[in-house]
């Protein structure tokens, strides 16, 4: 088991963790902050999978930028020692259930041998490095680009009048 | 030209008459109308009866290949004359109903009459579908408009009921459409060759239409509130003609197209039939409202017409085509009657009247006169029909019950008799009580009314010839379609 | 390392996030859990970015690049829902000082 | 003069369209003389047509196309022949002669329902006349309807009582039921024969198989059971009495009710050919007449025993039909009418003079008050009791030699038949007219003879009555004495053909025949003497017990189908509308639609308004579609 | 493409019309005349006009059925401004940025009816969807319409993640995400991309509310401003369906027969749902939401039997349904009480609106002479030429007779009962306009092919 595979079974552990973290955490604001931990954990994994930039982005945007959102929202609204988990017991068990039978589904249905032979290429490539994937965005991929303002525009718009004193 | 005017004057008419805000003159124009209709049907008749006159065959829905087809053959011309007669008739006779908002009433019973015209006309089984509903909506809003307290929930499941069925008739239509290479074209569907194991099914899904519409038992259930909280002059396009559009539909849309799920199928619709006559007949005997007796007894008629066109002969064919003419005109009759005792006495109820033929003779004569071409008194229209019908179903050759069926039909001569028999003396015999003590002549519209159909009952009871010639060629067509001998 | 391996990482994340919707009634840790789901799918694309470029590097250099991309826009996506999602969930909280997803009730039947 | 045929039956017609459409205007007279008048002229062409028959033109007239599709052709067509142009006579005659005393006996209703009257009666000659006239059974069938709904129409003409009008209604169903059964015989004959032609049918009858003949003759003899008041379907005759009396003289006994015979005599080479149907008609036949004749013997209405004796007599009628004695049924279907007409009217004569009293109990000695219809009546009575010289003896002598030719058995219950017969017309006669007067004040000092319009067909029928017999004089008496065979044989020929073929035709040595006759004059005879003596002087007046009380009440006839079939009928229907129908199908429809509404409340519950168990709900769907699409599908 | 830039230029220019145009009418008609233009422009591409030559890198593809559908939702949407463009001022202040919001919902239709990669739908779809999150929130006092915003955000995001997921695993197994390319997988990756079609379809059912997937409709349409519900319940609804056919041209066409089962599933569900759950509704503005999801099972039949006439069949159900729904919404936004007795007696003081109304529902309700009857019919012969599953089609004509039984119940609460629905102020225009409405309605019930023929050219 070489460097690669460790760091991989690691990371995934902690991603895994934090993630049951947040949806166990009874206090939201350790809620969020098991999230972030779990965000580090991926991006642990896309510097594994040498996606560099990703792995930047990720950090900066969804750790950094919405988290602290988040967060911000929660200090806020004073939220944390609520109400946090379902009174209703059985809807709880009912929805734990539900995301098992979802997981052992999926993982039936996908557990197909043919997958197994393919490998993901881990610490190589460089596909992930920002200046490959600057040629290709502004390039291939400039009409998306564009128009992802239009979404932008529209969540700016929404966001000023849902959020408007009138 | 003669069979698209019959379908575009009521249409221009009907719409017209929306505009119009005075009831007499909406009357006046609803009654020019309608016996425009009929002059042009019996110009069609007469004069302009070369193919050319009669038919119309124009591109409708290029990529659905649908097209505007409508013609007149012997058993459209039937109809037609029938649905042309029948109009006039009944504006006639109710003359004088008074309507609120008469002249939206009236429009309606001329958009319905150009949606009836359709189906009679309709050679493409796309427009056939498209009239067939059409003719149902004017009568629904007619029926809950206008009609009785409990309009509104009978005339919806009557509408339901039918519209189930004309759904299902759909499926089928489509699937046959496939089977028939994408064409609509009637004569196209009358060369095709559908599987037998397919056609078994095939059949139901038309049929459960046509036999919701005639109605056939157990699907009848919407006929005996409908027509008794319908406006009369509704019930008698319902009875005196929308009915006749499932027994239409049967000879010309089912019999010749699907022959082998026709004949599969036989036997069991046969014997629907047979106990919807039976069972209809018994509770007539039963009934005190004068709407729902006449009602059952139109199921009674109308499952003898079924069982005939099951028999698969030119007897029991040309009998129903017969008959259709002669019930739409007799049963026409008989509401014209119940609508003048009910707006004049204010009651249905058999209980209570008794004794108007000494009020009004005219009446009692004409009505008895009615209600015997009813039962197929000889001599009368309703003889020739029956008469040919019971023999057809007795000497059917695709069946083994031939015998059987005709006896137990022929108890409904029997039942028949005894309710309209009831029917006329409670009405019209023993003594008038307080409410009939009342009684006056009736009025000269329905006099005419009465008597243009008591004409029609004589003519067509004493010398069918024309109309069997009429339906002589069609019958023939489509025995040939179902490959049966003749 | 295989892939499969990403795979079930990823729908474990996945359905980690749902069991969060499913279970929690704070709207913003719902909405959290759904962030979740979506890092999920990002780990999941990047994975098999990285398997096609191993696939297909001798035809194409650049091959597999678009499933990073699509993270990207992913990302995108995701901060303008975060804007408007928190923009209602702040609405939601003036009017009913509450977060509950369960408090209003009104629409239902 | 054949071609002229459609004239007789348009006499009436036109009769009866203007009576009944200008019976408002109509004077009483002009009604009277347009409704006799009808029927004189058709009397009167009849008897050029019957002239014409007897110097051997027969023939078919064909007027037009009636029903014809395929193969089948049925034309409205007249056939012009012995047996037509016999009833032809019997019809018109007889007919004009009720119509020429309804004029009198009718004079009291008001104008419009007078003319209303000679109309049906017009109309009654008209489908009598079509029936008669038919050349085949479709044409007969329109006849045949159109009698029985006169028949209805008369009955119930005084349509405010209703159990006049509830009479009526039953004579019009029960007459259906045998039509029904005529009518499934035609449809036979079209399947087997192809036509309903009479020339064509019989031509093709021998082709046929015997057990089809059977079928087909059973079934046109249910027909008649039902038109000529035989068991099962004989009630509604007596009840039929609630018309006005001469209706009960020309329809319930004088024609329509022969028209099985008619039909039967005219089928008679069907009926030859099936003999297992021939015994059935003979055995119904002879039934109904012993049991019309026990209902008869206790019955106090002086039309109800006369109804009952018709009944007897039609029996009597099919008996000779059933053993093949087809002239002699055709015979005694003409001297009845003659002297059940007679009986009919002169008992209307009774009536008219006792105001509309009908029960013999109130009557008695009327002899002195209705001298001639005293005299007609004692004729018609002795003539139906079978005393020669009069018509009536010829005629069921002949009958009876047929019946102990074919089953001693049948002749002996004819004869005893015969002597009840003679027992209860002279009881009834001597009940009326003999004794004392034991009605009201009132009704014996308005008691009167009729007016002359009443007296002269009573008149001219006693005549006929009398002497109407001696056309068919046996052969023991007269040689060639009988004429109405030679007359009527070519209609029977093919019969009598075949008969032979069958057995070996023997004929009765004189001295049996006189032996037999003996036998039923003498019992006759003394049923007479008994009756006159015992009810001359002390009538029956009491209610009767024990075993007359069952005859007194006609078996229990009535109440058995009532019970029977009428009330089973009515509750099923019912039992039909209300739990079938109401129950059952209508509420299997609706509750589809209840199904429906059920489960939209129920469904919308699922719409809890909860996100977290939309999500549940939302993955629960996924979860499915998962199974669905990987481990379900083939 | 002239829609999408145009679309979204517009959006830019309604935004900042706000802060320099404070009169509502000129906003209004500024509108109004970008969605005329709009439309012009659109017809233009259809007929081979372009203003802007883009390479496009294959990320989008312009064919005639996205450019005609992209007419009719234009089209729509003119008449739905036309006929509720007063009403949208009566929801908040911001009226600019509501128009803005409905320009770039706009963009995004067109961006859903042109796709060509996985990624654009994602965009299309989300572009639609975010500005309606808010639009269903922009009551912002009313309760309702905040939780309307909620459920449907929040559920809104779970499904993009799905969709997200189900686009992950299609691009694993197929390494692109061109919709051309979906079809083949790598070796073993089958069921990679099955499930990853799956997700997908779930996601899209999620978005045209296909059952199980469709419980935030009712909650949605019901608690969001009634202007707003109108317009989310018709053109958006039919734009997803048209993006989801789209995706059935490659994706799953390929191999249809495999999916009809999980089709057939969802349609039976979605039909059964709608159908009987608007029978009990007492609220027409909610029976309306139910009845939306009914029609959908019915749209789904263009994608049970994927072949020419289910094309033609969707561009004309979304026609249809549209127009139908449209002008519904519109009367029932004059309408002072939105239950069933609301409408009581509405023939006697209104008979032009009974008389319209009258013909939208029966469009609705696919009875001949309306637009509704040829969409049904079209999707009926889509579905019986495959030949499978009749008794399917059985259901599904058995569950149009019950939405006949809720659409009636408007049409016998109008002209059957007595009462006098109350109704706002009605200018003459609007009547006008819901005539012409009801005009096309008829118009399209005879000579659908005037829709149709575009497709061909």
């Amino acid at each position: 088991m070489g460097i690669t595979q460790i760091l991989f079974w690691i990371l995934t552990a902690l991603a895994l963790g934090s993630a049951l973290m947040v949806v166990l955490s009874k206090n939201p604001v350790y809620s969020v902050l098991f999230l972030i931990v779990a965000f580090f954990a991926i991006s642990g994994h896309y510097v594994l999978l040498n996606a560099q930039f990703l792995a930047i982005v990720n950090i900066i945007v969804y750790a950094g930028a919405i988290m602290v959102l988040f967060l911000f929202v929660i200090m806020l609204m004073n939220l944390n020692a609520d109400m946090n988990l379902q009174k209703n017991k059985l809807i709880r068990f009912a929805g734990f259930l539900a995301g098992m039978c979802l997981f052992l589904v999926l993982v039936a249905a996908l557990k197909d041998a043919g997958i197994k032979k393919q490998m993901v290429q881990t610490s190589g490539g460089d596909i992930g490095l920002i200046k490959n994937l600057g040629m290709v965005l502004f390039r291939e991929y400039v009409v998306p680009f564009e128009i992802s303002s239009v979404l932008f525009l529209s969540a700016m718009v929404g966001a000023v009048v849902i959020g408007k004193k009138e | 030209m003669i069979a698209v005017l019959l379908i575009l004057i009521p249409l221009i008419g009907g719409l017209a008459l929306f505009a119009v805000k005075n009831e007499g003159s909406a009357k006046g124009i609803a009654l020019f109308t309608g016996i425009a209709v009929l002059v042009i049907s019996l110009l069609g008749l007469s004069v302009m009866n070369s193919p050319a006159d009669l038919n119309c065959d124009i591109l409708w829905m290029g990529a659905l290949n649908s097209r505007f087809h409508v013609g007149l053959d012997g058993m459209g011309q039937l109809l037609c004359l029938l649905t042309a007669i029948s109009f006039p008739l009944i504006f006639v006779a109710t003359w004088n109903n008074t309507y609120k908002n008469a002249h939206r009433f009236y429009a309606l019973m001329l958009l319905s009459q150009a949606g009836l015209m359709g189906v009679f006309l309709a050679m493409d089984a796309l427009l056939f579908y498209f009239f067939w509903e059409l003719a149902l909506i004017p009568v629904y809003f007619l029926s809950s408009i206008w009609g009785g307290e409990k309009r509104i929930a009978a005339t919806f499941k009557f509408f339901i009921y039918t519209f189930v069925g004309s759904l299902i008739m759909l499926v089928g239509l489509i699937y046959i459409y496939f089977q028939a290479n994408q064409s609509f074209d009637l004569q196209t569907w009358y060369d095709l060759k559908i599987p037998d194991r397919v056609q078994g099914w095939l059949f139901w899904m038309l049929f459960s239409a046509f036999a919701i519409k005639m109605p056939i038992w157990p699907f009848h259930t919407w006929q005996p509130d409908a027509y008794e909280q319908s406006p009369t002059a509704v019930t008698m396009v319902l009875s005196g003609i929308m009915v006749k559009m499932g027994v239409f539909a049967v000879i010309r849309w089912l019999a010749p197209v699907l022959p082998d799920g026709f004949f599969q199928w036989g036997d069991t619709v046969s014997m629907l039939c047979l106990i919807g006559m039976i069972y209809a007949s018994l509770i007539a005997i039963k009934q005190d409202d004068v709407k729902r007796l006449i009602a059952y007894s139109s199921i009674a008629h109308i499952g003898l017409m079924c069982l005939a066109i099951f028999a698969s002969n030119k007897s029991g064919l040309q009998g129903t085509m017969m008959q259709m003419f002669s019930h739409g005109v007799n049963i026409i009759g008989l509401w014209i009657v119940a609508n003048t005792i009910e707006t004049k006495y204010g009651t249905r109820k058999l209980s209570e009247l008794g004794g108007l033929a000494q009020k009004d003779p005219a009446l009692a004569i004409l009505l008895v006169i009615v209600a015997l071409a009813n039962i197929a008194l000889p001599l009368t229209n309703g003889f020739v029909g029956e008469f040919m019908m019971f023999n057809g179903v007795f000497s059917s050759g695709v069946t083994k019950y031939g015998v059987l069926d005709t006896t137990v039909a022929g108890i409904c001569i029997i039942l028949s008799a005894v309710y309209t028999l009831n029917m006329i003396k409670k009405i019209f015999y023993g003594n008038s009580n307080t409410l009939t003590q009342s009684g006056t002549p009736t009025s000269v519209p329905v006099l005419v009314s009465l008597s243009v159909i008591v004409v029609l009952i004589f003519i067509t009871g004493v010398y069918p010839k024309p109309m069997l010639q009429l339906t002589n060629d069609t019958v023939d067509a489509i025995l040939k379609y179902m490959k049966t001998s003749i | 390392m295989p892939v499969n391996y990403y795979i079930f990482v990823s729908i474990a994340l996945f359905c980690i996030g749902v069991v969060g919707v499913l279970t929690r009634r704070n709207a913003i840790i719902v909405f959290m859990c759904i962030e979740l789901m979506l890092n999920a799918v990002n780990l999941l694309l990047v994975a098999f970015s990285k398997m096609h470029h191993i696939m297909n590097i001798v035809r194409d250099g650049t091959a597999g690049i678009d499933g990073q991309l699509f993270v990207f826009f992913i990302m995108v996506v995701a901060a303008a829902e975060v804007s408007v999602g928190l923009a209602i969930i702040v609405m939601m909280y003036r009017n009913t000082h509450s977060v509950d997803i369960n408090f209003l009730n009104r629409l239902k039947h | 003069m054949t071609q002229l045929v459609f004239l007789v039956p348009l006499f009436p017609l036109l009769g009866f369209l203007i009576n009944g459409l200008l019976r408002r205007q109509l004077s009483k007279p002009a009604t009277g003389f347009i409704g006799s008048g009808a029927i004189l002229a058709s009397f009167v062409v009849s008897v050029l047509l019957f002239l014409d028959v007897k110097a051997g033109k027969t023939g078919v007239v064909e007027l037009f196309d009636f029903i014809s599709f395929g193969k089948v052709h049925i034309p409205f067509a007249f056939q012009v022949d012995q047996l037509s142009s016999l009833f032809l006579l019997i019809i018109t005659g007889v007919g004009f002669l009720i119509h020429l005393y309804s004029t009198a006996y009718m004079h009291e209703e008001e104008d419009q329902h007078f003319a209303r009257y000679f109309a049906y009666l017009n109309l009654f000659v008209f489908s009598m006349l079509l029936l008669v006239l038919g050349a085949n059974y479709v044409i007969m069938f329109i006849g045949w309807e159109g009698v029985g709904l006169c028949s209805y129409l008369l009955i119930g003409f005084w349509f405010k009582n209703n159990d006049f009008n509830n009479a009526a209604k039953k004579a019009f169903v029960m007459n259906r039921i045998g039509d029904l059964g005529f009518l499934l015989a035609v449809f036979y004959l079209i399947a087997k024969v192809g036509s309903v032609t009479y020339s064509e049918v019989f031509a093709n009858a021998p082709q046929l198989t015997t057990s089809t003949l059977t079928i087909i003759t059973l079934l046109l003899f249910v027909g008649a059971t039902g038109k000529s008041a035989q068991i099962p379907l004989y009630t509604w005759l007596p009840d039929a009495m609630a018309g006005p009396t001469p209706v009960s003289a020309l329809i319930h006994a004088a024609t329509m009710v022969t028209a099985g015979i008619y039909m039967i005599a005219r089928s008679n080479i069907l009926y030859t050919l099936a003999p297992v149907s021939q015994s059935v008609v003979a055995i119904i036949g002879l039934a109904t007449a012993v049991l019309a004749a026990t209902i008869a013997l206790k019955q106090n209405d002086i039309k109800k025993v006369l109804a009952y004796s018709t009944v007897s007599q039609l029996g009597y009628m099919f008996l000779g039909l059933g053993v093949g004695a087809y002239t002699g049924a055709v015979f005694h279907v003409m001297t009845h009418a003659f002297f059940k007409a007679l009986l009919f009217l002169g008992a209307g004569s009774v009536i008219h003079a006792m105001h509309h009293e009908q029960d013999i109990r109130h009557m008695g000695g009327l002899k002195k008050y209705l001298p001639v219809t005293h005299i007609t009546f004692l004729l018609g009575c002795i003539a139906i009791a079978g005393i020669p010289p009069f018509s009536g003896f010829f005629s069921k002598d002949e009958i009876l030699a047929a019946a102990y030719e074919s089953n001693k058995i049948f002749w002996v219950i004819g004869v005893l038949t015969a002597g009840m017969t003679a027992f209860y017309m002279f009881r009834l006669y001597a009940t009326t007219f003999l004794g004392k007067f034991r009605g009201s004040h009132e009704q014996e000092h308005h008691l009167h003879e009729s007016p002359a319009a009443m007296t002269i067909p009573l008149v001219v029928l006693a005549i006929l009555a009398v002497a109407g017999g001696w056309i068919g004089i046996p052969e023991v008496f007269m040689k060639d004495g009988h004429w109405l065979e030679h007359f009527l044989s070519p209609i029977f020929a093919a019969s009598y053909e075949v008969k032979e073929k069958m057995h070996a035709a023997h004929v009765l040595d004189h001295n049996t025949e006189y032996m037999l006759m003996g036998a039923s004059v003498l019992l006759a005879i003394i049923a007479i003497a008994y009756a006159v003596n015992k009810f001359s002087k002390k009538p029956d007046l009491q209610e009767a017990d024990g075993f007359g009380k069952v005859l007194a009440n006609k078996w229990y006839a009535d109440e058995f189908y009532d019970a029977a079939v009428v009330k089973p009928l009515n509750a099923f229907g019912r039992f039909l509308d209300n739990v079938i129908e109401k129950s059952g199908i209508d509420w299997l429809v609706n509750s589809v639609g209840k199904g429906v509404q059920y489960s939209s409340r129920q469904l919308r519950l699922l719409q809890s308004g909860q996100v977290g168990s939309y999500v549940l709900l939302m993955i629960a769907g996924m979860i499915i579609l998962f199974v669905l699409q990987f481990f379900l599908k083939k | 493409m002239n829609a999408i830039i145009f679309s979204a230029i517009w959006g830019v220019l309604m935004m900042f019309s706000g802060i320099f145009i404070k009169t509502k009418a000129v906003i209004r008609n500024l509108a109004i005349a970008g969605v005329a233009i709009l439309l012009l422009l659109n017809m233009a591409e259809l007929n081979h006009f372009l203003l802007f030559h883009i390479n496009v890198r294959d990320m989008l593809a312009f064919d005639s059925f996205g450019l005609l559908f992209n007419s009719v939702a234009f089209a729509c949407t003119l008449i739905y401004l036309l006929l509720s463009a007063r009403d949208i001022e009566e929801v908040g202040v911001n009226l600019a940025e509501y128009f803005a919001l409905i320009f770039f919902v706009l963009c995004g239709v067109s961006i859903a009816s042109s796709f060509n990669t996985l990624l654009m739908l994602f965009l299309g779809i989300e572009i639609i969807s975010i500005p309606l999150y808010i639009l269903t929130g922009s009551d912002k006092r009313n309760l309702k319409s905040n939780e309307a915003s909620l459920k449907y955000f929040l559920m809104g995001s779970f499904s993009t993640g799905i969709m997200l997921m189900g686009i992950a695993l299609i691009y694993g197994a197929t390494g692109s995400f061109a919709v051309a390319s979906m079809a083949k997988q790598i070796d073993g990756f089958a069921p990679v991309l099955m499930a990853g079609l799956l997700f997908l379809l779930i996601s899209m059912s999620f978005k045209v509310s296909a059952a199980p997937f469709h419980f935030w409709t009712p909650d949605v349409y019901d608690g969001a401003p009634t202007v707003f519900t109108a317009f989310m319940a018709t053109i958006v609804k039919a734009a997803v369906f048209v993006a989801f056919v789209r995706l059935f041209d490659a994706a799953y066409g390929a191999s249809l027969p495999e999916w009809r089962l999980t089709i057939a599933f969802i349609i039976g569900a979605t039909l059964f749902i709608g159908n009987v759950t608007a029978v009990f509704q007492q609220s027409v503005k909610r029976m309306l939401a139910y009845s939306s999801i009914a029609q959908a099972g019915f749209m789904f039949f263009a994608l049970f039997g994927y072949n020419e006439y289910a094309k033609e069949g969707i561009i004309l159900y979304a026609a249809a349904y549209s127009l139908a729904t449209i002008g519904i919404f519109a009367i029932l936004i004059k309408m002072k009480d939105y239950t069933f007795d609301g409408y009581n007696g509405l023939a006697k003081e209104q008979p032009l609106l009974a008389a319209t109304n009258t013909i939208f529902l029966l469009s609705l309700a696919g009875i001949p002479l309306t637009a509704g009857f040829f969409a049904k019919y079209y999707m009926l012969t889509a579905a019986i030429k495959n030949g499978a599953y009749l008794w399917l089609i059985i259901f599904a004509v058995l569950c149009a007779a019950i939405s006949v039984y809720y659409y009636f119940r408007v049409i016998q609460a109008m002209y059957f009962k007595e009462g006098n629905g109350q109704v706002k102020e009605i200018s003459p225009a609007f009547k006008i306009i819901l005539l012409v409405l009801a005009g096309i309605v008829v118009l399209l019930g005879i000579f659908p092919q005037l829709l149709l023929s575009h497709l061909y050219f």
